[in-house]
């Protein structure tokens, strides 16, 4: 198959499949081309769209899938012609209950909140009614806990291709900026103080 | 010394292991040798504070006030003693802040972890992608039992978050007034045909069925046209009181369909 | 502006909009360029796409407005898409589509396609063909639209007693709640100034 054309059949599926996505599985299924060769290509294919200063998309990996995505320069133009520019984000909570189960999972409410310190039956509500994690199991014996995991809208939702994306965590004790810290909280005074105003 | 400083800052914490790690920063300690009466004190004067400030206090800030307590009272006694006491399994001089400096480092991963999650959340936040194309229309008739269908709950649930998350990249339906192909006319048209039928008075709200602004712009023009020409009369018994709208005696419908 | 950056900047522009496509009036505003000079633009626009072989899409005029869509000789791989074994028996469009009408019944297609930003009598038919939805009644007044809701198959199929069992959609419950907690903390921050300054 010639280059240019596979270039533009690629293009139309991924086009075709927005943000549902396709893995380099299902590429080489239609495109009967073996897995790896789909592989090579779309690295090569990503750098393509990347260089190109003509093309507003370009190729992103998340969840374990290809997609189309706007270049990230676009967004201040994208945002013009967004119908309501409300973030609605995680709270500090929900982050650092999702941190625990996305780096230990499978693991029950009990283990993570002996890592927290705190109770987390609410986050943890919450993540699953967002979909980002799910039970993916029970643990054994007595109780039979739930088990947690993080889900495929996780990956989707960080911008992650999977989980070995993930940031490192700081394993040795570093002392954290303090600057930074503060910063942090500031940022969520901030927030919560901005909330109060919107109301 | 209560003042709002502590006061805003208690609100912020993500329980007591946070607390103490802002505590740790603030004294500038080092957290593998925590002088445990300096940080008592200080983690006491933030559980006062809550209380005055009736903040609802999670069990777990006074569980671990009583921890570091105990650690300090621990820390107070002669070190030889405890190799007397034989049974003790902690005979080989065991730091007594061991078990809580581990905890507080373990902690303090997984709130670095979140803090760049929340940075990958915001960056995640430039790209935009599109919900896939209506696909059907290639689809085969085949007849798909339900049984072949391999979705589950959290697949559902999943769909609707992704499509939540989607819906604040739309752009704003310019377009849909005329792709709706509803005109004032044949809507004032209808409003007359509904409160013919009703044979009586309307609440206002009743003639917005559709909760969609396009649709809903179109039926409030229709309304006020209605009006100008006298078909319905509109009554309201006082401010914020339920308008009432009502076809005007005599009039006839011009086309029934 | 640069004709490559512009290129960029319209690509990304049409792709985020989908199929609901952009006038030449919007894309004047946020382009921030007179409406004829687009619509010149928009002219050469379209040929370089049609011109390219290696793109899968092109740029379309529809009722006004410019969209993108793959091109139509990609057709038959997109219908081998479809049919690939690795897809999902249940489309992507399906399953939001259900998702949407479980959660939001007794709803009318326009209110659907409101939620999704897509088109939506396909799914709507796959679904009803399934007998995982029905028509439940109509919408009062004008146009006595179609009411759609889920059938007793549904439950059956995801194992609900009833419609009370599906996991709880906190759309935004987190949220809510620490807007809340913020509130009562600055009343009685409030309350403990107030009592601060007079001792």
């Amino acid at each position: 198959m010639h280059n240019h054309e596979l270039q533009a059949i690629i293009e139309s599926l991924l086009f075709a499949a927005g943000d549902e996505g396709l893995s380099s599985q299902q590429l080489a299924n239609v495109l009967s081309m073996p897995e790896e060769e789909v592989i090579t290509f779309m690295t090569a294919l990503k750098k393509v769209y990347e260089d190109d200063s003509r093309r507003g998309i370009h190729v992103m990996e998340l969840a374990g899938t290809f997609q189309l995505a706007t270049k990230r320069d676009m967004a201040d133009y994208i945002k013009q012609l967004v119908e309501s520019p409300s973030n609605s984000t995680l709270s500090q909570a929900g982050l650092e209950t999702l941190a625990v189960v996305a780096y230990k999972q499978p693991i029950t409410r009990m283990a993570i909140e002996d890592i927290r310190g705190v109770k987390t039956d609410r986050p943890l509500q919450t993540l699953a009614s967002k979909g980002l994690i799910k039970e993916i199991g029970r643990a054994e014996g007595a109780g039979r806990a739930i088990l947690y995991g993080t889900t495929d809208e996780f990956l989707d939702y960080f911008g992650l291709k999977d989980l070995s994306q993930l940031p490192v965590l700081m394993e040795d004790a570093e002392e954290l900026d303090s600057e930074e810290e503060t910063d942090l909280f500031f940022k969520s005074l901030q927030q919560s103080l901005t909330v109060n105003n919107e109301e | 010394m209560i003042n709002m400083e502590y006061s805003v800052k208690v609100e912020a914490f993500e329980g007591p292991l946070d607390l103490l790690l802002h505590l740790i920063q603030g004294l500038e300690i080092d957290i593998y040798d925590i002088p445990m009466a300096e940080i008592s004190e200080q983690y006491m004067l933030y559980i006062r504070a809550m209380k005055v400030m009736e903040l609802n206090l999670a069990s777990e800030y006074l569980v671990m006030a009583s921890t570091l307590l105990a650690i300090k009272s621990r820390m107070l006694l002669p070190k030889h003693e405890e190799s007397y006491e034989g049974s003790d399994i902690e005979m080989d001089e065991d730091d007594p802040r061991d078990e809580l400096v581990e905890r507080l480092i373990e902690y303090r991963k997984y709130k670095q972890a979140a803090i760049e999650l929340k940075q990958k959340e915001e960056d995640r936040g430039s790209f935009y992608t599109k919900p896939p194309i209506d696909l059907s229309a290639y689809e085969t008739e085949k007849q798909d039992s339900l049984e072949d269908l391999n979705i589950d709950l959290h697949d559902l649930l999943g769909a609707f978050h992704k499509l939540v998350r989607r819906k604040k990249l739309k752009k704003p339906m310019a377009t849909r007034i005329t792709r709706q192909d509803i005109s004032i006319e044949k809507r004032m048209e209808e409003i007359l045909v509904d409160l013919q039928r009703l044979k009586g008075p309307a609440l206002f709200h009743e003639l917005f069925p559709i909760a969609q602004k396009p649709h809903m712009v179109v039926s409030f023009l229709a309304v006020l046209e209605l009006m100008k020409r006298n078909e319905v009369t509109i009554q309201q018994d006082h401010n914020f009181s339920d308008i009432i709208v009502e076809a005007s005696k005599g009039v006839t419908l011009v086309a029934q369909s």
